[in-house]
């Protein structure tokens, strides 16, 4: 049974503008999928991004969606989805975009635990811009404004967002798309606020500048550089350095404490004091 | 993925040659040509899907071979 | 020299703006000569058409974006739909064998030269990523000794991977023996 | 309220109850004084219709927030100051250009910086029309009292929605804190407009959420009701998609500084009382307005000919309006709580034809009719 | 670089050579096309020097800790283009009231918002003057070449080194990203400034740190060196704390404002050709201005009276000497990447003395010399 | 030994504006004892705030002192300290400030790990502008912008700078000035980014309105919701809800990850071509 | 009635802003007169002055603050000495017992009405809280029928908490027997 | 803390009359006058410094009985 996921792309605007090798686009892939086994109604989701080539996916998505500024993503989505809670909300961010100028609508929207699903593409680099470092660069990696190393330490957005207030916390790589498709399938599914990080790969600005070579080889250093969830945890702790684990990190299921849930609740109050 | 599965160039006009594909297959069923993917012994085929879950571009799509 | 005009035209990826600065580079070291170099390129970051322009003048250069181009390359067809009708009467319009150029307006399709670039890049050079110092021996042999083509030796060595030098040379070279 | 008794009302919640009336449907925000009264009359308000009031991480946000609300077919607002005002210029710049209906209140205090937090001040005219970067259409509307806080709301909301158009609303710090006595308008007195949206049998596949259309406003269809369009801050055609063609940029441009050019009959609103053989005119706006009104009165009691005009839409300015009294007024006075903003406007309206005088207070002080007769009598 | 030889510079890189030559110690922003070359080069070039680079989270944060910078003692500049510039906005206005020297770079795109984010445009030009809530003077500079870029780096540095002032340099796509062939100036050609800082034998217990002093600009002690006074985004006094009086208010603007508007005639630089006999006048401004003069040229070629007036400082405006331009031209054409902004400025400095003519495109096109060639000759 | 806590004070800015009964006044106190107890040199040291009533306490202490905009201390800080790693440079900042408005700059100041000392004034409401819920302000609770309740998550401050990558983490509370001395000597101390939130009481706009009392009540409330760090570590999960750890509850000791110290070895090295 | 402003000043936390307010609602029962009611506070959020103005009259209010006083309060020292030169001609100046009133400029000496509120309150009422609702009290004497009694009673009833409304009631009736 | 240190109103004006000192003396040293804090009964201070630390407005200081 092959999946049409013609149903969920806009056909017209491909191929895409990304490079090739790109991962967002297998992220995209991963995505469609990964919708296509919930039964999301399209008619009812809205998918929001901010800047950043990443930020170009939901371009080729088919249903409402909205580009917005740099780094604001959430906060859009944290308007369209209270104003509407039936919409299944999805938010499409960079690594830059997310992390960066948008940290602080990600660790608000993570201790509102408004349910959104927010897939992070961090592929370490402000790809669109040309590859300056991003706060998700390892540290000592080359970028055009790290031309000696980059000094800054990378965030471990899985740990930050849990302690943030996520319900639902994974992280995948584009090296393993069906478990990506599995994780983002989760995420949607899961009523709260949803944050899948993925690795991905800008071979243009990041893996030829950091002599890790092209599309291929950076998928190879995925999946040298990162293990399943389950084994992380029995790591020793200096073997953890540097290595990411996979898989859903952490989740908590309780929809009642779901932002809209609550608000509803209050609107509830006084629709009974009317009766 | 069922057994008797094939891959197949979906949109070959849209293949970048990012050589992902060919990286993913285990049985080396496909290679880069001049100007995009190519098919070059599908009886290898096992039809894992591999290559169409990996694919950035949408191009390759693994189907019935009846199809 | 007067105002001179040269547009470089191809798709992102192509090293249109690389030729252009390479040529602009060159051009520094002529006593006298004034230069500008500009590009565009879409909002798309990559991908698309792209586009970089040289003036050269020996006075000061006002407006410093090509209005007609002198000499003008189109390396793709997209460039070539796109650019090909504005040319200086006396303009040299540089295409790719590959173009199809019956649509060209009559008033440049005297004008136009078309040669195997990519087929001399890929097939002779051993490498497609030559194409624009190919086009670069080409316009040389065009300007003549506006700049002197062992400006843009030098340039191109200054701009290109060491490794890479040689290579790059004999794809001037190449590029110049197209317009010989 | 609005059972036609008269109450004693502060300005902010006047904007409160305006909203509502309107049919206010959703509060984002971020609270700092003088506007802080707006977000908590909204968070009491809103849920007890259905609506939403959510306070956010910062203004950036809250602005955001307000057009997504905005985006999913609620009626929109968000009040802050000048600090906040700031913050927010970035996505009202977004927006302005996705036409996103969405209610701006910004309560002046004294800038620049945290300058003086409880202070009155006309300080953010000019940013109301510059704050955010490149050309851009805006409204923005000014009350003098606080009914007409609760008036120019409900005008505000009809605007958004009217014009797809985020719509600034500008209150100093005296209207917005100082209660007045009002009788408010009963429900079906108050005529509340609704944007436009597609008709129930539009084709949904073949939709142009950026159509050209007759009046230049699109209609906009409300997200999750089958449209799936795509809306950027990057210009675009009429199908919602940049294509990066400058030609497109052009257009989405002129329509969007059409739809309000072409509407500046309905748009722009003043009282005057200027009469025919009046040869000085008070120019103004928002709580100045009063101590202008005050002293024309005076003046006229005084054999002065003097009138006044008290703007209450500040953009798009009331250019060819002021151009007319210039031609027929030897001097046309300004008094402002900033440095002289809007006077330019009338300087560059006026060319020259009369002479534009300005009367200035920055410091947090007020303008009193005094202040304004002196300068109708000549006396400074 | 500098040893008299030719070279290839992109103006970005320009604006680096030319704060490097300034002095320049440290930059602190966050990177935006067409803007993140200026951000590279400093990356490069300041540690180098025992400077500091650091790229923010983003653009507010970039604007703070520049000023944060320059506090500490170190010339300071941060670079954005439009969606950066309205986000840098709030602390913008900080900068203003504390007196930070800061140099803000604007490369502008075409906006608003997102826009067309590699295609050139001077739509920034009032928002760099009013982008920021509440009255604040502003200096912004502007050049139209590589080599300006340069020389008004220079400048922006002195200035705001001298004036303590946020200064604005406002490039456009094209001047930031065009290569030209320039000889900069060897470094003891460069006229750099410092700021004033308090004497060695200062007291420094009873230092006050925002003294009116004769120049009106009061000395500037870095952090550290035992002053240990306060600053604050609030009016405050000469002691820099707030008082809550509006007197100090009043005073503090007023210095402020005076401080710029006694040195106009240091601040405001222009180039001009205008002959006794002109009576058309051009007046533009970056890389407009070389369509202008080129057309002029041509216009004077064909034996029109044209002349033309290249304003590289934009703020303070050159309010005088456009109206003494107006007194004697028939004519003033100001082409302008936007739909008109600086010309308001050029019709309220020319009250109705000359007809005041915009040339505008706001598509991401260039203004041709041809276009204000038309436009000189009157052909439409 | 008397301390000599006038040496750090702007005595002639005293008495303070905060309202009877404020514990920004204790903190304040605590802070002078600590400096004091530290051989840090006053004539090199900088405190930063934003906006809020615990905004205005560096105008009462001697020393260089900054106040900013609302929420952006630390990126003053930041620019202030890497411009001359010289100072000590010290952030006081409100939980409104610090962590909604502020919250990217906190998270990213703790990612770089730069050598600030941040103070966070936990009274769990905006101050300033009259009692608005902050990110702190406890699920439940009456604000003027929460008339019925909040139902906003409140953030759990420790554990996120400390997952955002600060390397020295504390909480203290107002009921017991001498253990915020204790920890915020230690945070002055500490080379690298140290955050210390002090729980802290706000009458008039919090206490009051939630009827746990005036100023002696709400000291009493923090006793009751606050254990040591150590014994919390051994406390079961469910007894943790609404129970505040209070001490030291992460640090990690390594100078030279400090980020101006790795910015100084970047400028070294181009020194060292030099010679 | 014609224009009437009524400004009173004391320190934050003395309920000025309050008393205005119920001033203000218990304008809005009298037929035809029409009420503003505005406030100053310094940049200090608490502490420091504070100020809040009626101005009361029968045709329309322009200018909605207070320009000369008709009735000023001056319930502290600072206040007094800040707003105690200001008072209509025929204006009343009320101020607590304890404040010094000897630095008074002569033309409006004679105008002061000095009483002790605050002992009142403190002592009588027993909450020095309440100071405000006995300065209601004189006030309600001093403008007599503009504002009924019983009005500002009632808008007293409505703006206090429930368990304080005695109290309240007893403020504002020692406050009208303190100028009686 | 030394043995034999009492409190003293160091800056009595500044007192807020908030309570906290009153509540933090393990010895009821303290008491709330009319408008500011009073000392009740010295004889009871054991020099704990409870109060000095506590108190938000810098009103209370331990000294030694002798300075
Ligand atoms: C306010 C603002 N600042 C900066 C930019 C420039 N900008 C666009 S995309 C981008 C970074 C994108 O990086 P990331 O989010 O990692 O996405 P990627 O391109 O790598 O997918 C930046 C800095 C902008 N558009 N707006
Ligand atoms: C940009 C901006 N937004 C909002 C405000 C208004 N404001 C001032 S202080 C404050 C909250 C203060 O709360 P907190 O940081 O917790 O400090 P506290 O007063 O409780 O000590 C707010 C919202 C402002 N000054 N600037
Ligand atoms: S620049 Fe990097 S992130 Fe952007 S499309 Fe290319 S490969 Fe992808
Ligand atoms: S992965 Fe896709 S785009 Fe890449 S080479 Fe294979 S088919 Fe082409
Ligand atoms: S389906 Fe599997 S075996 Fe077949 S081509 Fe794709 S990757 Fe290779
Ligand atoms: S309002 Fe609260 S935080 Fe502010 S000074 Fe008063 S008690 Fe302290
Ligand atoms: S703690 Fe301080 S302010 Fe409070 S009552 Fe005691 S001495 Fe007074
Ligand atoms: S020092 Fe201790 S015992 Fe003495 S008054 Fe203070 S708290 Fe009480
Ligand atoms: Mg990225
Ligand atoms: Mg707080």
């Amino acid at each position: 049974m092959a999946v049409d996921i013609y149903k969920y792309l806009r056909e017209d605007k491909l191929p895409h503008i990304w490079c090739p090798g790109c991962g967002h686009g297998t992220i995209l892939n991963s995505l469609v999928r990964a919708i296509d086994q919930t039964d999301i109604d399209p008619d009812k989701t809205v998918v929001v991004s901010g800047i950043g080539c990443s930020g170009r996916a939901p371009g080729y998505l088919k249903f409402d969606t909205l580009h917005t500024t740099h780094g604001r993503a959430i906060a859009f989505a944290t308007g369209i989805k209270l104003a509407n809670p039936e919409l299944n909300v999805i938010v499409l961010t960079g690594d830059g975009d997310g992390s960066a100028i948008g940290g602080n609508h990600l660790i608000h929207g993570c201790r509102r635990n408004i349910d959104l699903t927010v897939i992070l593409f961090n592929n370490q680099i402000y790809g669109m811009t040309g590859g300056q470092y991003s706060p998700m660069t390892p540290t000592g990696a080359v970028a055009t404004t790290s031309p000696y190393g980059n000094i800054d330490q990378d965030f471990d957005l899985v740990d930050l967002t849990r302690s943030a207030g996520a319900t639902f916390v994974a992280r995948g790589a584009t090296y393993n798309p069906r478990q990506m498709t599995k994780l983002y399938k989760e995420g949607l599914e899961h009523k709260g606020f949803s944050f899948i990080e993925t690795l991905d790969q800008c071979p243009v600005n990041y893996g030829r500048k950091n002599n890790i070579g092209g599309p291929t080889e950076m998928l190879d250093w995925q999946k040298e550089h990162t293990v399943p969830a389950s084994k992380w945890e029995k790591m020793p702790e200096e073997e953890k350095e540097g290595i990411f684990p996979l898989g859903v990190i952490h989740r908590k299921d309780d929809p009642e404490s779901e932002y809209t849930a609550r608000y509803q609740q209050i609107i509830d109050s006084f629709a009974k004091e009317d009766e | 993925m069922a057994k008797g599965d094939k891959v197949t160039l979906a949109n070959s006009g849209w293949c970048k040659r990012c050589g992902i594909c060919v990286h993913v297959c285990p049985t080396d069923v496909l290679k880069l040509g001049q100007d995009r993917v190519e098919i070059d012994d599908i009886d290898k085929c096992i039809g894992c899907e591999n290559c169409e879950l990996s694919c950035p571009d949408f191009v390759l799509k693994v189907v019935k071979v009846n199809e | 020299m007067s105002r001179y005009e040269i547009r470089l035209s191809g798709a992102g990826g192509q090293g249109m703006i690389l030729a252009g600065i390479i040529l602009a580079e060159a051009a520094l070291k002529v006593d006298g000569l004034n230069v500008t170099q500009t590009q565009s390129y879409g909002p798309e970051s990559r991908g698309g058409a792209s586009r970089a322009e040289v003036v050269l003048n020996n006075g000061i250069i006002d407006y410093p974006k090509v209005i007609t181009p002198d000499c003008l390359l189109c390396l793709t067809q997209a460039a070539f739909d796109k650019y090909g009708s504005e040319l200086k009467e006396d303009g040299v319009m540089i295409v790719d064998q590959r173009i199809d150029i019956s649509e060209a307006a009559e008033e440049v399709k005297d004008n136009i030269l078309s040669l195997p670039i990519m087929k001399t890049a890929t097939e002779d050079v051993g490498l497609t990523l030559t194409a624009n110092i190919v086009v670069l021996g080409v316009i040389s042999e065009i300007i003549g000794n506006t700049i002197p083509s062992k400006n843009i030796k030098e340039a191109i060595k200054n701009r290109v991977p060491e490794k890479t030098v040689e290579m790059n040379m004999k794809a001037f070279e190449l590029g110049q023996k197209l317009k010989q | 309220m609005s059972k036609k008794e008269a109450v004693l009302l502060q300005g902010d919640l006047a904007v409160v109850e305006g909203g509502m009336a309107a049919g206010a449907e959703f509060f984002a925000g971020y609270p700092i004084t003088p506007a802080s009264e707006i977000a908590e009359g909204f968070a009491r308000e809103l849920p007890k219709v259905g609506g939403k009031f959510i306070q956010m991480e910062d203004e950036l946000a809250g602005m955001a927030c307000a057009i997504g609300g905005s985006l999913s077919g609620k009626k929109s607002i968000t009040a802050t100051s000048g600090p906040g005002f700031s913050l927010k210029q970035e996505n009202l710049g977004l927006g302005i250009m996705i036409e996103a209906p969405v209610v701006v209140v910004d309560v002046q205090r004294v800038g620049p910086s945290t300058g003086l937090p409880t202070s009155p001040s006309q300080g953010d005219v000019m940013q109301a029309k510059w704050g955010t970067h490149g050309d851009h259409p805006i409204i923005a509307l000014s009350p003098s009292s606080v009914k007409e806080a609760f008036d120019l709301t409900v005008k505000a909301f009809n605007f958004a929605e009217k014009y797809r158009q985020p719509v600034i609303l500008l209150l100093d710090e005296i209207v917005g804190h100082m209660r007045e006595k009002v009788i408010l308008p009963d429900a079906d007195e108050i005529e509340v407009w609704d944007r436009k949206r597609p008709p129930a049998d539009a084709d949904k596949e073949n939709f142009n959420p950026y159509e050209w259309t007759d009046d230049l406003v699109p209609p906009m269809p409300d997200y999750g009701t089958g449209f799936r369009y795509h809306t950027t801050g990057l210009f675009h055609d009429k199908t919602g998609f940049p294509r990066g063609t400058t030609e497109d940029a052009k257009k989405l441009m002129d329509r969007m500084t059409a739809k309000i050019e072409n509407n500046l009959d309905e748009i722009i609103l003043y009282d005057e009382d200027i009469r025919e053989d009046d040869n000085i005119v008070v120019l103004s706006y928002g709580s100045t307005a009063r101590s202008a009104v005050s002293a024309v009165n005076e003046a006229r009691e005084n054999g002065l000919n003097a009138g006044w005009i008290k703007l209450k839409t500040i953009w798009p300015f009331a250019e060819e309006k002021v151009s007319k009294l210039a031609e027929k007024a030897n001097k046309i006075i300004v008094p402002e709580l900033n440095q002289g903003q809007l006077i330019r406007e009338v300087e560059r309206a006026a060319k020259g034809q009369a002479e534009v005088v300005g009367i200035n207070r920055y410091d947090g002080t007020l303008i009193k009719p005094e202040h304004v007769l002196a300068e109708i009598e000549g006396v400074k």
